[in-house]
């Protein structure tokens, strides 16, 4: 098992990364901010009333999904889960058709059937985010047998957080896919917390990277406030998949910048640390690695208007027809 | 008698049985400190302290058999899953665990244990915090089913729940948590098995339960206004199923109709239904029919989601098509 | 034609299914060099290699969760789920996975898999072993739902079955298994959806499914020489219903009668009647009926279980109680 | 994590274990020697068709149960599986009322509703066999709850084997024990095989007692063929447990000596491994390490009439009334 603290190595990342090219680190950055900033905008949203449900912010642990994601290819798939906005946009999402199916408009991705704890993207491989703590795990470990079972060099993605490592499938999903070498990349956001139960209350043994091994397969912890060390190891893990050689669980250590929900302060959340884990903000250390800071104002004005488009778009799209809908209600 | 929200009912009627007896306590979500995502165990932790008031880790399926386990020792768990979307995960040990126990062990044992859950449609928390499961466990045989609609309801029937030695599904509805309603302040015991004539009508009778209680009380009040005199029957608790009540009901008024949010295929309705007919079929004017929620996942959009769900319209229309 | 058991036409119908689409493959507990406990998936891996015959470890939930995504990539799995009864296992595979994921993706991709499992009462094998949960899938929007009785069904269903893009669970019964029918040796494929009258009569219809249907027959043919015409209604598929076959011979007898092993008490019995009774009250002699399982565990004991199962006694009774 | 090899120690079975005393021995020897001739009726019987459904015999296994359960005390729990007789023989059942059960007579523990898969004796603390392959081990681990909150001092004993460890509820249970630091053992009886798929082909990694240290607990790995090592093992556990250190792993080496169930002749597994487990029969070894043969003797003769009675009770013993039973059923 390889374990690194990710204080020691958040400290070496003032230097770009070897290994890691400017190209890369934009596209990590890309994401990153487009995902903080459509948090932002979205909890505006909800606090207007364009969203409604569940709304669970992504803020404070975007570089996992930006560097993960960036680690793979278009043609790999993802499984994202209900903080799963980062995730939907770091695979590619169009903003567009994110916005609006939070806000439950027609012309979102789910139509707005689905809303922001069931998005999903097809076309870009996103197999969705699940309203179901746990359910995603062994989804993507079917995803990837299914992968096997078709020959085709793809890999599997799955994000979850450290509530859902709780859940029997868990283990269950483990165990299959390292029984049966499968290309699946265990991405677990250990964010410290599942709601209001922090991990060192849920788990007999919280160093959570230990189960890869007892499992059958590698278990790397990592600083998943650096995008890079999420990146290097997820790129490690893809080659792996696609040797054949099986899967890896990556811990990703980090924190959310808030409560569980939109409508949850996060009281119970030691604000000390909170502090210290706000001081070391994933933007704040990619940008950090990047040469082109001239790029970085690029990018941020370009992610803004194309959010700015997007909330236009969604606002000025309608509602799901009810018609519609109830005719398209099958007899099964 | 104090008005208290539904929440706060059972809020009381836990903070009552756990003095009551120190044999009883509860495992959830989130439900120590936090109080609960619908603040009904708020309190509880102080009193009762981390060893009756457990936090768990997020693993519904362990969490209730261990419940099977402690009841089998001689304790009364209750246990909290957040929403009945989630008793697909605990289903094993709800279904050939705690339901069968007793049977298959000839007596030897019981599963004294509350499961409490939340469930229905409203909030556009979408396709899997939406559901209406009531349904899944009201065809298994061992379970006792209790879906209360007042707080008055709901207070007497936790009562029950708790002491009662049967395993107990019990389902609130999360539009229920903020309605208000009378509560006396001694203690006192809603029986299981027991319906409710909510109010007395003799055109049409509307058998429902849970929140569709209070839909069905507005659409006889609607009703009346038309001169349709409605009587509804809260069942209140699905099993054991007061047939009496219901059979009664259906002899005054010789017009039935079920209403239930769950969706209609399969749901109970279909079984009070052809109950009906079964017994008092020559005191009918007509088919029981069911008023019953459509037959599709619940949608996140509002519009949609609103078209899944009986309304008291829906109710209205369908007494008046009979009548 | 040739004649062969129900499991001999399952098996030839995963054969050719699995020869004719290399995206086929299927997932289960000792399926592979063992065949299956029900050797129904006999053969199959030395044609087609442990890569699409895949012996499982025993974890019901992550296999069958693990067969959602399989299909969400372009496969389609079959899973083997050993007996209906574990089933309350992947029950959240099923419920708020398999079903919703089209609707919820608002139609982006569908899960085209089916889930292959075997119920009923009838070899002492006690509580755990012996239900017939169908009412718990009948429930759920965006499951299909097949029953087989016969080996010519139970082929031409399972093609159907692996070839619809929808989830479907697909449940065999275990005294079904040796019972022989006639299968015509060249392809062919049974729609779903289509009730098949098994037997025509005119004074009661008789609605069922699964291994009741070969009771129903039975029955019918008893009463015939006590000048009975008994008309066997055999479902084959309740999800999508064919309400049009029901109604019409129910129209036709003016008495019908639901058969099931399942529990009575919100089996699909209830829902059926209601729906009857909704459509064809008027054409109706009396009111529909029901004959059921009786609503317990089933026990070990074998004289104990048989009471637990309607027989071909009970049938006839309830027909002659009609007529 | 302790690690012993099976052989190894299996070959420093031929002196007395220090620490054991021989009246011990002896009680696990009658608890061997009984359940090793229950197997054998009972398959008489069952080919008689005295016994009808599944019937898993523990042939082969016995020392796992007599070692285990010789070091609790009567007023500890234990949890049984489907492979459920040795269990119930060595926590101190009444052959009687097990044959009977078995048999499915109206004087069994269950009235004859439960039968082999589903066998519990109440006034032995024996919460019972079950058919769910897995679920005992959450229902054990929720007793050791239950002890808990009710702050009695006993210990939960929760056997089962390779396949169960296979299932959600393994890890979840292991978890939430170790999270709550409970008074419970986890034995698990790795007889290599879940019905025919080998422990090779249905995990990633086959050292499953490494699963306690992941969880959070001690991982013990024993000879599970002889019971003085499982005694032992169980005996520290349950002193961890009663003073309130928490749960306890223990792997239990064994094989089964036939098919998965009566009806299955076994013949996938390995007959040059199987003959070497036979070689190394728990009760031969068991056996060597008693010093009084005529005691040997005089159990065996006791067993022997003792479960002719029994048998000859359960024959003579009516079958449940019909009419009792359909009284019986209740409204819910
Ligand atoms: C099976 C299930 N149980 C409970 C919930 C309620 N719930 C929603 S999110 C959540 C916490 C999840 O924690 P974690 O997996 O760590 O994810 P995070 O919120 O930290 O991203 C809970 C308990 C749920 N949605 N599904
Ligand atoms: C949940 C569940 N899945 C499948 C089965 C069918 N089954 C009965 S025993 C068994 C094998 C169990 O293997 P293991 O846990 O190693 O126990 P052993 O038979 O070796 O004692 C299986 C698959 C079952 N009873 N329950
Ligand atoms: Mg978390
Ligand atoms: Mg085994």
């Amino acid at each position: 098992m390889t374990k690194k603290s990710p204080k020691k190595n958040a400290a070496k990342g003032k230097v770009s990364s070897p290994g890691v090219s400017e190209k890369i680190l934009l596209k990590m950055y890309r994401s990153a901010y487009a995902t903080r900033q459509f948090e932002l905008k979205c909890m505006d949203l909800y606090r207007q009333g364009f969203i409604r449900g569940y709304l669970h912010p992504y803020l404070g642990e975007e570089a996992i999904a930006a560097g993960a994601c960036a680690a793979i290819r278009p043609e790999d798939f993802i499984v994202s889960t209900h903080r799963g906005h980062g995730h939907c946009i770091s695979k590619g999402a169009d903003l567009k058709l994110m916005v609006s199916e939070i806000m439950g408009r027609a012309t979102g991705y789910c139509k707005g059937r689905g809303g922001s704890m069931h998005i999903s993207s097809k076309e870009d491989n996103n197999l969705g985010a699940n309203g179901i703590v746990g359910a995603g795990i062994p989804i993507g470990t079917g995803a990837a047998m299914g992968i096997k079972v078709k020959k085709s060099k793809q890999v599997v993605l799955v994000f979850f957080s450290d509530g859902a490592a709780n859940q029997g499938v868990f283990g269950e999903s483990l165990n299959f896919a390292a029984a049966f070498e499968l290309p699946v990349i265990y991405m677990l956001e250990n964010n410290h917390y599942a709601v209001s139960t922090p991990v060192e209350c849920s788990f007999g043994n919280c160093d959570l990277a230990c189960k890869g091994p007892a499992y059958g397969m590698p278990g790397v912890c990592v600083d998943g406030n650096d995008a890079v060390e999420v990146y290097l190891a997820t790129k490690s893990a893809a080659e792996r998949a696609l040797n054949g050689e099986g899967p890896t669980l990556i811990e990703a250590k980090t924190y959310r910048h808030g409560g569980h929900h939109i409508n949850d302060p996060g009281l119970y959340m030691d604000q000390e640390v909170l502090a210290e884990w706000k001081a070391r903000d994933p933007l704040d250390i990619l940008r950090s690695k990047i040469k082109g800071k001239k790029k970085i104002q690029e990018i941020e004005a370009h992610v803004e208007s194309e959010l700015e488009e997007a909330i236009e778009f969604a606002k000025d799209s309608p509602q799901p027809s009810v018609d519609e809908f109830l005719d398209s209600i099958p007899n099964y | 008698m104090a008005e208290m929200m539904y929440r706060e009912a059972l809020n009381r009627a836990l903070f009552e049985e756990m003095r009551r007896d120190p044999s009883v306590f509860i495992m959830g979500e989130n439900i120590g400190e936090r109080g609960g995502s619908y603040k009904v165990t708020e309190g509880l932790i102080k009193e009762f302290g981390p060893e009756r008031v457990i936090d768990t880790p997020l693993a519904e399926a362990t969490f209730t058999n261990a419940a099977v386990g402690a009841a089998l020792v001689g304790t009364r768990p209750i246990v909290e899953i957040l929403f009945v979307d989630f008793t697909t995960l605990p289903m094993d040990a709800l279904v050939n665990q705690a339901a069968k126990y007793k049977f298959m062990s000839g007596g030897q044992g019981q599963v004294p244990m509350v499961l409490r859950t939340q469930g229905g449609a409203g909030n556009g928390l979408a396709a899997q915090h939406s559901q209406s499961l009531e349904a899944l466990f009201y065809h298994i045989p061992g379970l006792k089913l209790v879906m209360p609609s007042t707080p008055y309801d709901a207070y007497g029937l936790l009562l029950s729940a708790i002491r009662d030695d049967a395993p107990t599904i019990f389902i609130e509805h999360k539009l229920l948590y903020m309605t208000k309603g009378e509560v006396p302040e001694e203690e006192y015991v809603v029986p299981m098995g027991e319906a409710d004539v909510k109010r007395e009508g003799e055109d049409v009778t509307l058998v429902t339960y849970s929140y569709m209680t209070l839909k069905c009380l507005e659409a006889a009040e609607l009703l009346e206004k038309e001169g349709i005199s409605v009587e509804v029957v809260d069942l209140r608790t699905l099993k054991p199923l007061d047939e009496e009540t219901i059979l009664e009901s259906a002899r005054k008024t010789g017009r039935v109709i079920i209403v239930h949010e769950a969706c209609k295929r399969g749901g109970i309705g279909g079984d009070i239904a052809a109950m009906i007919m079964e017994n008092a079929y020559d005191d009918l004017d007509g088919p029981v029919s069911r008023v019953c929620g459509l037959d599709t996942p619940v949608p996140y959009n509002l519009e949609l989601e609103k078209v899944c769900v009986p309304t008291v319209e829906d109710i209205a229309e369908a007494v008046i098509k009979i009548t």
